[in-house]
């Protein structure tokens, strides 16, 4: 029965944490079609954030408020990680919206070089972060135990999740957004400067790349090449969702987690990797528009 | 005379849109019908519907009154014999006005035969031919993509005329051009209707009535009625439908 | 047409008399670079002239490379099991393997085995219109697949170290200086066979159609075309090209691993068409041959800097060359020939159908 | 006539614009010709020379006789995802040229490295092998950390007759007349570890590794040793490398309820198996996880407070106590800084150096089959205790210590072999072994 709820929840924790990495994904990719490559470097900048808070924290705050450190770290990250990609929509991505495989590879020169620059700075082995002991320990269920920190992460998402669809939904800003990827021209001719949802609209995308990279430090390791752990599944996540549908990558990222998990419980982490990847390819052919997708038609 | 293209009943639905309701339209051979009504009414739809573009939900699209074609891929329609002009030019930008038309002859499509095809005289007699007929033929080295607007849509429509098509579907042929090039194009038309059937999609209503014999209207993806030109004029239920629409209709 | 010809014969002669002033150890890299050159060939005609991105060409040419592996392996074997084997607990060959123990299946599976897996997933994807960005994506989850389960299944393949260590090539030692000339030559041949073979495919009426599916690819349907045969076609036909490649590395590397048919040596592989110039074969081949002696540099003399610099040549060509080296020179030369006529820009041909 | 479309292929068509006049065409191909020409010519050179600009040409290459420098060549991944691991190797490897240089150098002459980096690419290590051999000349190399990447240069060592010193632990099977191992083989670290953790700790092991050949080789042997000593094995699970997520695995441990877990985790993915085992509500104290792949540097990239406890195998550790480990710890310190730590692979790397200095002032010469010759039986008082040269597999002799992980991030020694074992690769002296190889 333990072993049940474990995996369920295993399952749904797995989700979670692809659905906070594809999140920001489900935008810059899902909505403006941009394919960022430099995504998982901006979830590495994020983990980077929240060690150099931590840092700080230890250095210059005092020890009883260090556990607070990482209520700092988590719109830090997202701050970090919405300048750089500000930064990069300005300088590169706009340059290249009519070139879908262009600005693939540009943006994986770019990663190149974030990876690099992060190496320069926090040297090439990893680095550690203490998590919050406030996040220690877990809740225990029927024999099983639900670590806090995945259920933080669960509820992290969620705050995500609502917080991007109040945006969208309710801010004049976010409909603005919505507007220019339902229909860029007409929404220019209404006078919404395109060029600043753009940009405004990538930064988000890249914050919650930050705040993912926030949230991994909890649970993973803290370097360099951390983001090229994520971006392949974040981007087939976005994908097996559908197109321009957030909510179509919730499901995606859930059913990858749920069968991920499965599939790994039952055989083993190489073959389960391979099971998901080829089942998600396999599920395309079927259904190239994804699980939900907000385009009528197929993948044009 | 038996038609050689029949839609019975077609209907096309997009997310619980009823963008075509039941459509039924008869072309004959060596018919010019043009297709009118205002924004919305499905007669873009409809043309996709009949080459392939977009999948009938419901209903038979017949070719010479035996073979359904509403479920055959594009390729697949444009080999029997009916092809089909979008309304902005669609042409091939990167490659020279003359390899627009090679790739438009009439020839084997396979992979075989077109990687071992060569030019013969009797193809370069027939794209020179065209060439003429065109106008294009001091620009037949350019690239497509810099010709000017209209040259593109003379373009297009010769890239449909070299595959010797048995229907022509025509999307706003004349849409951006000037009051010549208008003129030239309906007679080209006409020319062409000795040969196919050709059935245009049209809101210049002063060019519909110029060149056409039979008009059919669509309204909220029915079809309205059909008839000639003044015929359709008298048709009060088109004046109503046309009245609180006028300026789509101009 | 005929001093285009001329450059191009003295090119490859200039390659082929490479062992009278390059020495052994720079024969030995440019031996591999031009194995690269025949993957950039191929990968020139999916991308550059059909509009394909695949970011997973690395799979081929491991495959292929396998394939050469797995017969060299078994002929250094000496008839006894391999090595790796022994240690993985495998008793007996595996079944699979038994026909590679002879030369020309191996060869023959380097190139079709390749060719068939990308026929197989490109008829899938193309038949279903999955293109751009989306067929890249899931080209590079196929090299995730194969990646891990070349890894995994370890008392098949070798795991991570692959299969090395060998020794003879049809009896004769691949340590042998002239071998390896030899097998330089080989490949100067073989690239330059395939050079002639892509460039007759590219001036040929359906190197046309391909052209045309680039620029629009339903636009083809409706001249009744069928752009799927002609994409599985030229797909299948470069990872074909990418498996011969593989198998010429292997010979003259002598070596094969999981890591070489990553994500990033796939990325790699099209930044060097990128580089050259995505339009021109030979801009494909000089684009391999430039990037990989300027990896070479750059990684001896500032290991560190390299991955900078190579993220800096990507943005660079993406964003300043999109057509590469010799698009650069191309347009240069056409400034100077004074060509000033460049008004109106080339519409795609797409704009309605799509 | 002129040819309906234009006979270079690789021409940008657009530049054509009002170009249909035959006189343009062809003098334009003209040029173009000339520009292929160019561009080759500028290639050839390039690809030539670019690799070799850099560095010396074999003609200045210094005979190793008339110069007052040998060289050596240091080559380990500063690149990729093993530079996190191999950037210490090279640091160690220099600081022990430095050392015996300023003691004078090797036969009077003084060491020069070449370094070059491996760029955590397998064939990028055999080009470099094969250029440190036929172009520096080197008279030996220190280098690798993967056992791809030895697998990868050992032929090029083998044809090439150059010698390779290895510093890293690996999981044996191998003995190459031109590769000496420094680094433990399974018997002088794993199998003693297995037998102390029976002793001490429990019998039933849960084996998990990262999906590669060390860690499933090494799990061979020790299901194999398991069966004979008496424990008993509940659960063998590999992962990628670079996973991530072990929520699964874990909720298998605890099903299978063992009492020690035997971990050949691969770097990054320790971070995240140490993490999550530690949320599962799994402590030290409920199950001893020994693994052989954590020194003193990956524990301060995982963190203390999730280590402690736990158990790790190994032939030196930053703790060991004796004298010239106080010396090689504070110079290591001294030369990259006070936060920098030792550890097991970096002591083997800065051994190797040393052990092939003394094997050259044996042979009295830098030629390989004479220092192969000299090194059997070469004795080393090194910071983790003495080495000594295994002449018969070119192994070392080395002491295994099991240490226990501190809140400080350093190792108590709680085991030691008490003297050096001897190197057995294919452990042959093993009677449970048989059959594995």
């Amino acid at each position: 029965m333990a072993v049940v709820i474990t995996q369920l929840f295993n399952g749904i924790s797995l989700g979670s944490i692809l659905l906070l990495i594809a999140l920001g994904l489900a935008i810059t990719f899902g909505l403006m079609n941009v394919i960022n490559m430099a995504h998982g470097e901006f979830i590495m900048a994020g983990a980077y954030t929240t060690y150099v808070v931590q840092q700080a924290f230890s250095h210059y705050i005092p020890a009883s408020l260090f556990n607070y450190y990482y209520v700092a770290a988590i719109p830090l990250s997202f701050l970090i990680g919405a300048l750089l990609g500000f930064v990069l929509e300005k300088t590169l991505i706009r340059f290249l919206y009519h070139r879908p495989l262009d600005s693939l590879l540009a943006t994986w020169g770019v990663s190149l070089i974030l990876q690099q620059v992060a190496r320069s700075i926090f040297g090439a082995p990893n680095v550690a972060v203490t998590a919050p002991t406030w996040l220690d320990g877990g809740l225990t269920i029927a024999g099983a135990v639900l670590p806090y920190k995945r259920l933080f992460i669960i509820a992290l998402v969620t705050i995500c999740m609502v917080s991007l669809y109040l945006y969208l939904d309710k801010t004049a800003a976010g409909r603005k957004m919505r507007a220019v990827t339902m229909n860029r021209s007409m929404a220019s001719s209404l006078g919404v400067s395109t060029k600043k949802v753009d940009a405004t609209a990538f930064a988000i995308g890249s914050g919650l790349a930050g705040i993912a990279g926030c949230a991994l430090t909890v649970l993973g390791p803290i370097g360099s090449t951390i983001g090229t752990y994520y971006i392949v599944d974040a981007f087939m996540i976005v994908i097996l969702g559908g197109i321009g549908s957030l909510i179509g990558t919730v499901f995606g990222a859930l059913s990858v987690g749920m069968l991920g998990t499965i599939a790994e419980f039952w055989s083993g982490a190489s073959m389960a990797k391979v099971i998901v990847f080829v089942a998600i390819i396999a599920f395309l052919q079927f259904k190239p528009a994804g699980l939900l997708s907000a385009r009528t038609r197929s993948l044009e | 005379m038996q038609p050689i293209l029949s839609c019975r009943d077609v209907r096309v639905s997009f997310n619980g849109f009823q963008a075509l309701q039941g459509v039924d339209l008869e072309v004959k051979p060596q018919e010019v019908r043009f297709l009118i009504g205002p924004n919305g009414a499905g007669k873009t739809t409809l043309l996709d519907v009949i080459c392939g573009k977009t999948k009938a939900s419901d209903g038979d699209v017949l070719y010479r009154q035996v073979e359904n074609i509403r479920k055959l891929q594009e390729h697949e329609i444009v080999r029997l014999g009916i092809t089909r002009k979008f309304q902005a030019p669609s042409i091939f930008a990167n490659l020279t006005v003359w390899e627009n038309l090679e790739l438009s002859l009439k020839q084997e499509r396979g992979l075989w035969s077109v990687m071992r095809a060569k030019m013969t005289g009797e193809d370069k007699e027939k794209m020179e031919a065209m060439l003429s007929r065109i106008g294009l033929m001091d620009q037949r080295h350019q690239l497509a993509g810099m010709l000017a607007h209209g040259q593109k849509q003379w373009l297009e429509i010769g890239m449909q005329l070299m595959q010797d098509p048995e229907i022509l579907l025509l999307d706003e042929p004349i849409a951006g051009m000037s009051g010549t090039e208008r003129h030239k194009t309906g007679e080209l038309i006409h020319e062409i209707s000795t040969a196919c059937s050709v059935l245009i999609v049209e809101h210049d209503m002063e060019f519909v009535r110029n060149f056409s014999k039979q008009v059919t209207v669509m309204h909220e993806g029915k079809v309205l009625c059909e008839g000639t030109m003044s015929e359709i004029q008298q048709n009060e239920q088109v004046a109503e439908v046309y009245l609180g629409r006028r300026e789509s209709a101009c | 047409m005929d001093k285009k010809k001329l450059g191009y014969w003295l090119f490859f002669i200039a390659l082929f008399l490479g062992p009278l002033y390059l020495t052994e150890f720079r024969l030995a890299l440019m031996g591999k670079f031009l194995c690269f050159a025949i993957v950039a060939l191929g990968i020139c005609l999916i991308w550059g002239y059909t509009g394909i991105l695949s970011l997973g060409h690395g799979v081929y040419f491991g495959i292929g490379a396998y394939c050469t592996a797995m017969y060299l392996k078994l002929e250094s074997s000496n008839g006894q099991l391999p090595d790796f084997m022994e240690w993985s607990g495998v008793s007996a060959l595996p079944a699979f393997w038994i026909p590679f123990s002879n030369p020309v299946f191996a060869l023959a599976a380097s190139l079709i085995v390749p060719a068939l897996l990308a026929a197989m997933l490109g008829f899938l994807t193309f038949k279903n219109r999955i293109k751009g960005v989306y067929f890249s994506l899931i080209s590079q989850a196929v090299v995730v697949v194969f990646v891990t389960l070349f890894v995994a299944k370890q008392d098949w393949t070798g795991g991570t170290n692959g299969l090395t260590n060998f020794t003879t090539f049809l009896g004769f030692s691949l340590a042998s200086p002239l071998v390896q000339i030899a097998l330089y030559m080989l490949t100067v041949i073989i690239l330059g066979l395939s050079f002639t073979l892509a460039a007759r495919l590219t001036n040929s009426r359906a190197g046309r159609v391909l052209s045309a599916v680039r620029d629009g690819e339903n636009r083809v349907r409706f001249l009744g075309f069928n752009p799927t045969s002609y994409k599985v076609f030229v797909y299948s036909l470069s990872a074909a090209l990418a498996g011969l490649a593989g198998t010429l590395f292997v010979l003259q590397v002598g070596l094969i691993s999981p890591a070489m048919m990553g994500i990033i040596p796939s990325i790699e592989m099209v930044l060097w068409v990128a580089v050259g110039g995505r339009h021109s074969l030979i801009g494909a081949i000089l684009g391999a041959v430039i990037v990989n002696s300027a990896k070479s540099f750059f990684s001896e003399t500032y290991p560190d800097i390299w991955s900078i610099f190579l993220g800096l040549l990507f943005i660079i060509v993406v964003m300043f060359l999109p057509n590469g080296i010799v698009g650069a020179f191309e347009s240069w030369n056409e400034k100077r020939n004074k060509a000033k006529q460049k008004g109106g820009t080339a519409d795609a041909a797409d704009s309605v159908v799509s | 006539m002129i040819s309906p479309m234009p006979c270079s292929h690789y021409i940008i068509r657009k530049q054509y614009f009002l170009r249909g006049v035959c006189m343009t065409v062809m003098r334009k191909f003209w040029s173009k010709h000339t520009i292929i020409a160019a561009i080759s010519a500028a290639a050839l050179t390039l690809s030539g020379c670019a690799a070799s600009n850099a560095l010396n040409e074999e003609e200045d290459a210094p005979a190793a006789d008339t110069s007052d420098t040998v060289k050596v060549g240091v080559l380990h991944s500063l690149s990729g995802t093993m530079a996190i691991s191999e950037v210490s190797l090279r640091d160690a490897e220099l600081m022990a040229i430095e050392e015996i240089n300023a003691e004078g150098g090797v036969l009077g002459k003084q060491i020069e490295p070449v370094v070059e980096d491996g760029a955590s690419d397998w064939p990028t290590f055999a080009e470099k092998a094969k250029k440190l051999l036929q172009k520096d000349k080197v008279a030996t190399v220190f280098g690798g950390w993967t056992s791809a990447s030895r697998k990868a240069m050992l032929p090029v060592f083998e044809q090439n007759n150059g010698l390779l010193w290895y510093p890293v632990q690996y999981e044996g099977m191998e003995s190459s007349p031109n590769i000496f191992y420094t680094g433990a083989t399974t018997n002088q670290q794993i199998v003693p570890s297995v037998t102390w953790l029976l002793e001490n700790k429990g019998k039933s092991f849960f084996l998990i590794g990262s999906d590669y050949v060390f860690p499933r080789t090494a799990n061979k042997e020790i299901k194999a040793q398991l069966k004979a000593e008496g424990g008993t094995l509940v659960g063998e699970e590999y992962t990628p490398l670079g996973h991530t997520d072990y929520s699964t695995l874990i909720s298998k441990i605890k099903e299978e309820k063992p009492e020690v877990i035997y971990n050949t985790l691969n770097g990054d993915s320790n971070v995240a198996f140490f993490k999550q085992l530690k949320d599962a509500g799994i402590t030290a104290d409920d199950i001893t996880v020994l693994s052989v792949s954590i020194a003193e540097e990956e524990i301060r990239g995982i963190g203390t407070d999730i280590l402690t406890g736990h158990y790790a195998a190994w032939n030196y550790f930053q703790t060991t106590d004796t004298p010239e480990n106080e010396k090689f710890v504070a110079a290591y310190k001294e030369a990259y800084g006070d936060d920098r730590v030792t550890g097991d692979p970096i002591e083997a790397a800065y051994n190797a150096v040393y052990l092939w200095a003394a094997a050259v002032e044996k042979a009295e010469s830098f030629d390989v089959d004479a220092v192969k010759e000299a090194a059997g039986g070469i004795e080393f008082k090194a910071p983790g205790g003495t080495v000594t040269i295994d002449g018969d597999n070119q192994h070392t002799y080395k002491t295994v210590r099991v240490g226990e992980i501190q809140a400080d991030g350093q190792f108590k020694e709680v085991w030691n072999s008490g003297e050096p074992v001897k190197p057995d690769p294919y452990l042959e002296t093993y009677p449970w072994a048989e059959g594995l190889n």
